[in-house]
């Protein structure tokens, strides 16, 4: 019988989490398959919160039943009100205060410490990133005092694995929130305050981030990937984005970067190495070297961005890309050539 | 039914109560909760917004003298009086008396909007010009409002005195009206200190 | 000299004279017939009855929406519902539910409710009441008739700014929704101001403030709140709305404005607003629970207690809104420990009602049922209530589904269930005949299911990393499972909310008649007739104990001497309910609408051109002067009775 | 009884009839034109040939705005007006090196298709051509604001103000207007 129960109780201790992180802990955005120190505490915290509270409940639930029950077998109506029952009522009910008290003391004392996590410099020189929320992209930024070494993307932030990296978030029109579940809680992105975070990914890999503040139209397609690299891998990354494209080797490209020039596309993309420098939309000079067009909303390939090119209101609608009503021998220079931008 | 039941009678208390006994009392007391909450955050306000800024009021903006506002606080507070004796003679059931302290009162509230009037057109900034001038004008455009809604009331009470009435419900809103023009004079002075006092101390 | 009054003296009430009183009142409290007439009701019974009733068809258009969000969500890049759309169905949902459902409902009950529990004959302001219904109602025609005019609010129903400001929400749907704000806070205060007020000055004699139920401590706690809270909220939508139409600088970072500041006013009334709509649902909680384990409430004084400390908390916790706008820690984690506090209040009620329920006798109803899945829901809510407010946690789960679960699981659970079980259980003294409680039962299940199937998943999505306020979401991301899960669990719930209409509608129609007190409950509601009559009560009744009716003894007096040829009641003092003096309370009368137009007028019209406001205050003026302008019939000679205007006396004995 | 039903049909008339004028105004103003499709935003197709000299005569009727009173479009011209740099010469409709906006004098021509014309095809003394670079609407949508300036828009389409990031670029509507 003890055998039994002490069976199933370990089964049901390991198979519960087992069954939740089933359905509610692995994906390439789940805050609760850290991939960070900061994450991997916030979510140690959560277990111990879900733990305590899950006992909590079953107990007043349980309590409830059993009352209900209780009350079913109990004497009838209208019997007096006996004194020392009463009583023991009284300390039962003080007794169930004062557990609320402790364990709520608990948890304030485990949220502070992990809010002192997660909040805190992490040691050694970290890099830093800028990262500016627009409707609806990410701007990112690797400042740089050698003014010809800064690194400008958008919707994709490499940062070397195993090193805390510190990301300061500005916003150019609304409130955003920057939100990589697997690495840090969010943080906002506010017109005209400052707001910065620490995160650092354990290992190399992918892991995506989404806008977690309501911010217009499309808030649901505005998000980015987290991309760690061994630090060998990221300095090459970042050495070749320092540069700016190559100019076009063969007549395709030249004609693609023609039409890119002589259209709309100038008008608010930069091609560092060419006479396009707006900043109102993404920095397209290593754009065939990013994994996804249009924050995160389709994937990079010739066909998506024939489609998002022709028509980006039928993909995104509202977003702030006009359509492009190109002659067919023009679109498809103008793909070569984008895809040609390592 | 045959009914031989213990009675309360109440038939011989009066049908007319005042301050804390009455509820239109509680009633004032109701709307005065409801307006010093308002104040209370645009005051908050002012000061958030203060707070967030290096220079307070912003370069440019010139603070009024503090004399007329001062002079105007003088005579809002003095309006109390007449209001006081006139609730005083609504609880007597004094029509003149009511009539008599109500039109001084109305008279001083008068020349304290002209002297507000004067104030505010000595401002060289408006509602449009910075998030000063936007809480500042709002802060006193809905005390404006409030002031004025007391006149006009103070003066619809004494139309209906004029026109002879005096009974249980005009001598109710004299009383009514005496509570809430303390209020509306009272919540003016810590207005008073915030705009014109408040941006006299230097902001560190 | 007053304590002498409550010596009672022993008088014979021949039935001449009750079947003469009866008369007399019938006549002073009648209501006026016609569409004019209709419009002129001021007594609390049928305004209360209005609230709810605009309430509840709120609550369906709310629920529609909601239903239209789930199906969009129910799969990946889902193209029902344009973003466009999307925002104006999300935006007008929480608006709906929050603005035009929740609190109204509430205070509804209240209105309703109070008087007859505390033993009056009607609110000490009645055209007042009616004035604020009307704005609720008015407001609510704004916001939809907007909606419907692809004027439907669209930057969600906290409206942040910069977005909900001039430069990103173009056109005049935000003002609508600033301007909606504003009438229904009008109408909230209002009501608040009522309720404050009855509760203080119209209580029966005896009626000590140790004596008061505890649903009418719920609902003087709540007013107190609406009274300090709700000018936060309007304050912050005038700022808005100034920003909007007339281009001041409050929200304008550029301009020395901060769009924090936003936040700080919107949340400092939001967060007490979520206790707005949930005190007056322990009390109803309350109620039931004493009703049906024939006990009182274990630990009177505690739960009271715990009423007011709520209040107080809870407008200590706005800032757990903001965790993630990068506050200095210290303040955060003054904000963390008093959101985590709040859990105990919450806590002493649920584990009284525990022990009330352990130690009485149970009779399992269809009220009770509620409350059980109250308890159920609620402390779940709760419980991830006391997650959210550890910030390190929160930083993970804000604006996700992980918090849209658990605002549903407070709200629908703490306040939702409660009023439910509320309508079964005060449906046979509003109208006089019992709902089923086979369809009531079927109800509760199908609402209880489907709850749970559509809220319980939403936490793990947000686990899993979906953002609230999202129109769609891309197939890998693996949210499409619990997504559907969830939206089949939406559409289980429009089949509970569609059998409870249907037994509210068969039941209003044929249902049980119900004589005065079905359940054998305590309060004094139940001490008249069911429906009651306009005067509720045909001698006002004196208080002996906290369980008036069940303490009442047939030697207990009665009042009289009240004027029954006009609108009187009588006032008491505020503590021990002595009685004070007696107070003649207006009649029926057409100018708190015409007042109410009047305001409309500028509101509405402000939205539009600035100046418009001073028109609206001019018409207003010329209103109140109608309103307040003294008629001698309204003095000291009894009330005329209008030509033809009043109900047919048998009518009215018959019911009653 | 019948004479209730009666008003009450007048009654649901009168709201039928409003409610139709109500969404004639209001659906113009707040629509989200997202221009889906492609053949939509053309680039800028020149006008006939018209009224290319200083002081044109305003009052011919040309094309109309196809965003008139629209909101959504008025915004949207106002940010195209930052983001295309137009504030580099007019400022904020004040004026600078190319003329203020926010007055009723119009050199070229004050109608909508006049002011279309001057950003589609440039005028003489700086004024570029951005016809080749601008889609067709975006150039209807800074017409829009461009008309709002100077409350050639209805003001209740129209932004109160911008919600710009830079201090210095910030000029409420109505500033020069005495009010």
């Amino acid at each position: 019988m003890s055998f039994a129960t002490t069976k199933s109780t370990k089964l049901a201790v390991v198979l519960t989490p087992a069954i939740l992180c089933q359905c509610g802990c692995r994906g390439i955005q789940s805050a609760l398959d850290p991939a960070g120190p900061q994450s991997r505490s916030i979510s140690g915290h959560w277990w111990l919160l879900f733990w305590v509270c899950t006992v909590v409940f079953v107990l007043v639930v349980g309590f409830m039943l059993y009352g209900l029950w209780r009350s079913k077998i109990q004497t009838p109506n209208d019997a007096p009100v006996d004194p020392a029952k009463e009583t023991r009522t009284t300390w039962y009910v003080s007794a169930c205060v004062v557990a609320t008290v402790v364990i709520l003391f608990v948890f304030l004392v485990a949220s502070l410490s992990t809010a002192k996590t997660i909040f805190s410099k992490p040691g050694g020189k970290p890099l830093e990133i800028e990262v500016t929320g627009h409707q609806w992209w990410w701007e990112v930024r690797y400042p740089d005092p050698d003014s010809s070494k800064i690194v400008v993307t958008a919707n994709e932030i490499h940062i070397p694995a195993g090193q805390p990296v510190h990301i300061l978030l500005k916003s150019a029109d609304v409130i955003h929130s920057f939100w990589v579940p697997k690495l840090q809680g969010k943080m906002d992105l506010i017109p005209m305050h400052s707001n910065s975070l620490w995160m650092q990914a354990d290992f190399p890999g992918v892991y995506r981030g989404q806008c977690a503040e309501f911010c217009g139209h499309q808030h649901a397609h505005m998000s980015f990937l987290v991309i760690a690299e061994p630090l060998a891998d990221f300095n090459q990354w970042r050495d070749q984005q320092i540069q700016s494209g190559p100019p076009p080797a063969d007549p395709v490209l030249r004609k693609g970067q023609h039409v890119f020039l002589s259209s709309s596309c100038v008008l608010c993309h930069t091609l560092r190495g060419t006479t396009a420098s707006a900043t109102l939309a993404p920095d397209l000079t290593h754009f065939a070297s990013r994994h996804t067009i249009a924050a995160g909303t389709l994937s990079n390939d010739r066909a998506s961005l024939e489609r998002w090119i022709v028509n980006s209101q039928g993909v995104k609608p509202g977003n702030k890309m006009p359509p492009n009503d190109l002659n067919p021998e023009d679109l498809q220079n103008l793909l070569s050539y984008l895809g040609s931008l390592k | 039914m045959t009914r031989s039941s213990p009675a309360l009678d109440v038939a011989h208390l009066p049908t007319v109560a005042f301050t804390g006994r009455s509820p239109l009392w509680w009633g004032a007391v109701g709307l005065i909760a409801i307006e010093a909450s308002m104040f209370a955050l645009f005051i908050a306000s002012y000061f958030f917004l203060r707070m967030r800024v290096d220079v307070w009021p912003p370069p440019g903006v010139n603070v009024p003298r503090l004399f007329l506002p001062t002079v105007n606080l003088g005579i809002m507070i003095l309006s109390c009086i007449p209001a006081y004796l006139a609730s005083e003679a609504a609880k007597r059931s004094d029509p003149a008396g009511m009539k008599l302290w109500l039109l001084i009162n109305i008279l001083l509230a008068l020349i304290t909007v002209a002297i507000r009037w004067q104030v505010w057109n000595s401002l060289n900034y408006t509602g449009y010009s910075n998030a000063y001038g936007s809480i500042v004008f709002i802060i006193l455009g809905f005390h404006m409002f409030d002031y004025v809604a007391g006149i006009l009331a103070s003066i619809v009470i004494v139309a209906a005195l004029l026109a002879g009435h005096a009974g249980e419900q005009v001598r109710k809103s004299v009383d009514f009206d005496s509570y809430t023009w303390y209020f509306v004079v009272a919540i003016w002075i810590p207005l008073y200190l915030v705009i014109f006092v408040s941006p006299l101390v230097p902001k560190r | 000299m007053q304590s002498a009054l409550l010596e009672p003296k022993r008088v014979q009430l021949p039935e001449a004279s009750a079947s003469e009183d009866l008369a007399e009142l019938e006549r002073a409290w009648s209501n006026p017939r016609g569409i004019i007439g209709w419009l002129s009701h001021v007594d609390h019974q049928s305004i209360g009855k209005r609230y709810i009733v605009t309430a509840f068809i709120f609550l369906l258009f709310g629920g529609v929406e909601a239903l239209l969000i789930r199906l969009q969500l129910a799969r990946p890049e889902n193209k029902f519902l344009g973003p466009d759309l999307y925002n104006q169905i999300f935006t007008m949902h929480g608006t709906t539910m929050m603005f035009l459902f929740a609190v109204p409902v509430m205070e509804g009950m209240g209105i309703y409710l109070v008087p007859l529990m505390i033993g009056t004959r009607n609110v000490p302001f009645p055209r007042l009441n009616s004035f604020g219904y009307y704005l609720f109602v008015i407001g609510g025609i704004f916001l939809y008739a907007g909606f419907l005019l692809n004027i439907g609010p669209d930057a969600g129903w906290f409206s942040y700014v910069p977005l909900a400001g001039p430069a990103f929400s173009p056109g005049k749907r935000v003002d609508f929704w600033a301007q909606m704000i504003t009438f229904t806070e009008f109408s909230g205060l209002i009501a608040a101001v009522e309720l404050i007020v009855t509760v203080f000055k119209m209580r029966a004699p005896g009626m000590s403030l140790d004596r008061i139920p505890l649903f009418v401590w719920g609902m003087l706690v709540q007013s107190f709140m609406v009274v300090f809270a709700m000018p936060a909220v309007m304050i912050a939508s005038t700022f808005l709305l100034m920003d909007r139409t007339l281009g001041t600088h409050f929200f304008n970072p550029a301009e020395g404005g901060d769009p924090l500041m936003w936040q700080h006013i919107f949340w400092f009334f939001g967060h007490p607003e979520v206790y707005i709509i949930f005190i007056p649902a322990l009390g109803i909680v309350s109620s039931i629970v004493t009703a049906f384990t024939r006990k009182s409430i274990f630990g009177y004084t505690a739960m009271v207690l715990s009423l007011v400390a709520t209040a107080f908390i809870g407008f200590g916790l706005w800032v757990h809104h903001m965790f993630a706008t990068g506050l200095p820690p210290l303040g955060a984690s003054f904000f963390t420990s008093a959101s985590m506090m709040i859990a105990i209040p919450s806590g002493v009620q649920i584990f009284c009602w525990l022990a009330t329920l352990r130690n009485g006798t149970v009779r399992i109803t269809v009220p009770l049922l509620f409350v059980f899945g109250f308890v159920f829901i609620f402390v779940l809510g709760g419980l991830t209530g006391v997650m959210v407010a550890s910030v390190p946690f929160d930083l993970q789960a804000h604006d996700t589904f992980f918090v849209v679960a658990h605002f549903h699981y407070v709200l629908i659970g703490g306040s939702v269930f409660p009023l439910l079980g509320a309508i079964h259980y005060w449906f046979p003294k509003m109208t006089g005949r019992m709902m089923s409680e086979t369809l009531g039962k079927i109800t509760f299940w199908v609402v209880f299911i489907g709850f749970n199937l559509t809220f319980f998943p939403m936490h793990l999505l947000g686990l899993k990393g979906m953002p609230r306020r999202v129109y769609t979401y891309q197939p890998n991301l693996g949210w499409g499972a619990l997504n559907l899960v969830a939206t089949v669990g939406a559409v289980i719930i429009a089949i509970g909310g569609a059998i409870f209409i249907a037994n509210v509608i068969i039941s209003y129609k044929s249902g049980e008649m119900a004589n005065g007190n079905p359940w054998g409950a305590s309060t004094l509601e139940w001490g008249t007739t069911s429906p009651p009559p306009h005067y509720n009560f045909l001698y006002l009744p004196t208080v002996n104990g906290r369980e008036a009716l069940w303490s009442r003894s047939d030697d207990d007096p009665v009042v009289t001497g009240v004027r029954t040829d006009r609108r009187e009641s009588l006032s008491t003092s505020i503590l021990d309910a002595r009685p004070d003096h007696r107070y003649p309370l207006a009649g029926p009368s057409i100018w708190p609408f015409i007042t109410a137009l009047a305001v409309t007028f500028g509101f509405i019209g402000s939205v539009f051109k600035g100046s418009l406001i001073f028109y609206g205050a001019g018409l207003s003026l010329v209103a109140l002067i109608g309103w307040f302008w003294p008629r001698p019939s309204h003095n000291e000679q009894p009330e005329r009775v209008e030509k033809g205007a009043t109900e047919s006396n048998d009518q009215v004995v018959a019911r009653s | 009884m019948s004479t209730m039903a009666i008003s009450n049909s007048k009654v649901a008339l009168c709201i039928g009839v409003l409610a139709l004028s109500l969404w004639g105004s209001c659906c113009r103003r707040e629509q989200r034109d997202f221009r889906a499709t492609a053949e939509a935003s053309q680039l800028a197709q020149s006008l006939p040939d018209s009224q290319l000299h200083p002081g044109g005569a305003t009052n011919v009727a040309g094309p109309q705005n196809p965003f008139q009173g629209n909101a959504y479009a008025i915004t949207e011209g106002q940010r195209l007006f930052t983001a295309y740099n137009c504030v580099g010469c007019h400022a904020h409709g004040g004026g600078g090196i190319g003329p203020a906006l926010n007055d009723k004098v119009w050199i070229y021509g004050g109608q909508p298709g006049d002011i279309y014309e001057s950003i589609a095809r440039g005028r003489p003394n700086g004024m570029p051509a951005w016809g080749p670079r601008i889609p067709e609407y975006q150039i209807w949508q800074l017409t829009a604001y461009v008309q709002s300036l100077s409350e050639g828009e209805p003001s209740i389409a129209s932004p109160a103000r911008g919600d710009e990031i830079s201090p210095s670029s910030v000029q409420p509507r109505g500033e020069n207007n005495p009010k």
